[in-house]
């Protein structure tokens, strides 16, 4: 069903947990279809320094959430914005069709954890 | 790896001896029925055999016995095929909404006919309600289709009961007894059952075989057309082989049920208590009693079916789950949403369904592993702990 | 006694590695496809395996297969599922007079739901006639299903023309070609199949199995409801065993497909010069050439075919009449009738039907054998000699 990456990051998912008092935290998806995640950021100088991730949903909401945060650590904030949905599927190998429209939704949790940052350092 | 089945709802292994008997009947025995030499004669013979096997496993008379290839075909000959017969007489349908797929979308063709179904509602142990059953009779009712066990979490319903009201009213009764028929004694006389739907592939038979149990004197039309087979009721070459093992699966079915349901149950009532001791925050859906004897299923809240499946796999443990992500859908089990419960509890549901060959060590491998596992998920869980 | 088996083309033996491992998968990988565990994931891995297998036996996409319990299944599937996908663009559907009852009774059974068939006639040699069909085809026509070759006498159909024609009209072609697989190459691309029927058992894989081709692009309806099995085509929990054997059949067909056919026909040729030889007052039913290699189909004037039957069944022999008395029915058959035989005639008609498992010195034991019979059962007639 799953590749040997999704199951990688699915048995040993990066950067599980959360930040205290994170500059954004960003959360996707409901109950309803089974998918629910919460990513945390903290951002120095528009880097983003550390990112960490909960995730209540199937094997592929797991590997998302985790490929996403390796992919965006360390990174700029408007570069991390250009990662899509479709770009973590891919850099995870592909995932199987029936899975792609819930559990694919970790860049959606990255951009709200980043555009809740800019609200709040706007204030 | 030790590989543990804990899956036995979905499928079970095909006994040994039945398998060898398909064997026979495969590179020897291997004639059509239909025909007069002895290769026919002698596949028929045994089809006939297998006939009466099966009808003596719930005592039916073999000539109420038509083969299948399983039991969605069943279910759908039984729905289509009474209601086909009978629409002079009415166009209402009785059911539940915790039927397996194979009726439900059955029932939901059946609507695009012209026929009205009503679907009762169940109790939160997945009961439907004697009362609810009543009302829901008109005059124009010509079927009631409500399942003997259900497939996910094993409730087993008021069968007598439902049996001797359509009687009473002169409504033919169907049940889907795909998940009781060899693991829950059955007689369709002493129930008052008019068709039965039963798989061989859920106990101990092959997958592609089945049969629907339809008593004298009820009207049916065919639903696959050709040959004369099965009386006219069902076109087609009789799959010998599935059906010789069928048979021998009814008849070591009816030897060893009661052993097997007390062990069964001794194994599945362990493991319930072991879960609910070693866990908090756990469900158990279905009925504490009136249930299958190998069923437990629970719900680990905070977390998702399909990754707990998922890393029981990796420990060589195979289940199942209601979470809608094994699926591919996007609801989770309308089963347990009918029961009540609330998308997130259904999403992190379990099926462990217990067989004849699993044993006590099997138990306590599933014990040993489940809580680290759950504590896992629940550690990378949004909802829990917040 | 010596059994002889000259009944292919009513079923075959299943072959021995076919069966072996049909086995494994009954006892030893009985997962349920569906499943998402290790069992699950190796038994869906097979069935996709067999897929492919199946779909490079006639140069198709595994994508474009969708698995049946039989042959019947996979003509009741294609007719019905194309007639009710595509009621909108027309109700006229062409057939022959000389199909399967799989497709003629399901063609009756659509003419009750409104629509229209045309039943083409046939020569003497069962062969339809290209002008016929083209005079046949209406702008309310959406399918034409032509057997592919036929059961009793084995003519096989100029299916390339009729594929071309069917695409320039813009009209689904359909083929039962549950006689052909395995026993004459088939290219769907080629011959502008768009459905194409099989059965396993009459090529060596089990009874319960058979598969429904369906091209990219073409409109069908399901007819089996229940769960999303088969891309929603074809609910029921997958024949594991009966497809990972279709699959193993497909693959061995495909490899020795020339050698058999030139091995079988080398047979049945020797078969016939030596019974129209032997034996006066004989008639060769089919077309000389353009027929199935292992079929021969005989008229012995002035006799009855059931009693040739048993007298041949005595002798250890195993072959099949297109005789009324063999299948309850008052007529003979509506083959044999449709190519202008009289019922006389008719009822004397003998099928021999070979296999890659007979032998030379089964054929000189049935040439040995039969011109006794037929003698015998000519002095008892009052038809013979008169
Ligand atoms: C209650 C119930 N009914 C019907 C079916 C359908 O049986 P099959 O998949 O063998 O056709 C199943 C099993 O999947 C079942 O559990
Ligand atoms: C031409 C043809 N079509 C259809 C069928 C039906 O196949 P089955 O009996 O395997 O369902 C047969 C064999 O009986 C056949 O010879
Ligand atoms: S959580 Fe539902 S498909 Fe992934
Ligand atoms: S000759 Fe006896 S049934 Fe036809």
């Amino acid at each position: 069903m799953y590749n040997e990456k999704v199951m990688d990051h699915f048995t040993n998912p990066r950067n599980v947990g959360e930040i205290k008092d994170a500059a954004g935290v960003g959360e996707v998806g409901n109950a309803k279809c089974g998918d629910i995640m919460r990513i945390y950021l903290q951002v120095e100088n528009d880097i983003i320094t550390d990112v960490k991730f909960k995730t209540f949903g199937c094997g592929a909401a797991i590997a998302t959430s985790s490929m996403v945060t390796e992919m965006v650590k360390g990174k700029k904030l408007d570069e991390a914005l250009e990662i899509s949905n479709q770009a973590v599927a891919e850099a995870l190998g592909g995932l199987p069709p029936a899975k792609m429209h819930c559990s694919n939704l970790a860049a959606d949790a990255l951009h709200e954890a980043i555009k809740d940052y800019i609200a709040k350092k706007g204030k | 790896m030790k590989r543990v089945y804990f899956d036995h709802s979905a499928t079970t292994q095909v006994n040994r001896e039945v398998a060898e008997l398909m064997l026979e009947y495969m590179t020897e025995k291997y004639g059509n029925p239909s025909s007069v030499h002895s290769f026919g004669r002698e596949a028929r013979k045994a089809v006939e055999e297998a006939r009466e096997r099966i009808a003596a496993l719930f005592n039916a008379k073999p000539n109420e016995i038509i083969f299948t290839s399983g039991g969605t075909e069943a279910d759908n000959l039984a729905l289509k095929g009474v209601a086909l017969a009978n629409r002079k007489k009415g166009n209402h349908i009785i059911t539940t909404g915790i039927e397996h797929h194979a009726i439900m979308h059955t029932c939901e063709y059946l609507e695009k006919q012209g026929f009205t179904v009503t679907y009762l509602p169940v109790d939160e142990n997945a009961m439907i309600r004697m009362e609810d059953l009543k009302n829901a009779i008109t005059d124009k009712t010509i079927l009631i289709s409500i399942m003997f066990a259900n497939n996910e979490v094993g409730t087993i319903q008021p069968i007598k009961e439902i049996g001797q009201l359509a009687r009473e009213k002169g409504i033919y009764f169907h049940t889907d007894a795909v998940q009781a028929v060899g693991s829950h004694p059955i007689d369709v006389e002493e129930l008052n059952i008019d068709l039965l739907s039963l798989a061989g592939h859920k106990f101990h038979a092959s997958k592609g075989i089945g049969a629907l149990y339809v008593r004298r004197g009820v009207k049916l039309e065919e639903i696959q057309h050709g040959g004369a087979h099965e009386r006219n009721m069902r076109a087609g070459t009789e799959n010998v082989p599935g059906i010789v093992g069928l048979g021998k699966a009814a008849e070591l079915a009816k030897r060893d049920l009661d052993k097997k349901i007390a062990y069964i149950k001794g194994l599945r009532d362990k493991l319930i208590a072991g879960v609910m001791e070693k866990i908090p925050h756990v469900k158990l859906n279905g009925h504490p009693e009136s249930r299958l004897p190998g069923n437990a299923n629970f719900s680990f809240l905070y977390i998702e079916g399909e990754s707990l499946l998922l890393n029981l796999d990796m420990k060589g443990i195979a289940a199942s789950s209601g979470s809608a992500c094994t699926s591919g859908s996007l609801d989770p089990s309308h089963v347990l949403l009918a029961m009540g419960l609330t998308h997130e509890v259904a999403h992190g549901s379990l099926r462990v369904t217990l067989g004849q060959d699993n044993t006590e060590e099997e138990v306590d491998y599933f014990l040993e592993v489940i809580p680290e596992i759950v504590e896992r998920l629940r550690s990378m869980s949004p909802l829990y702990g917040s």
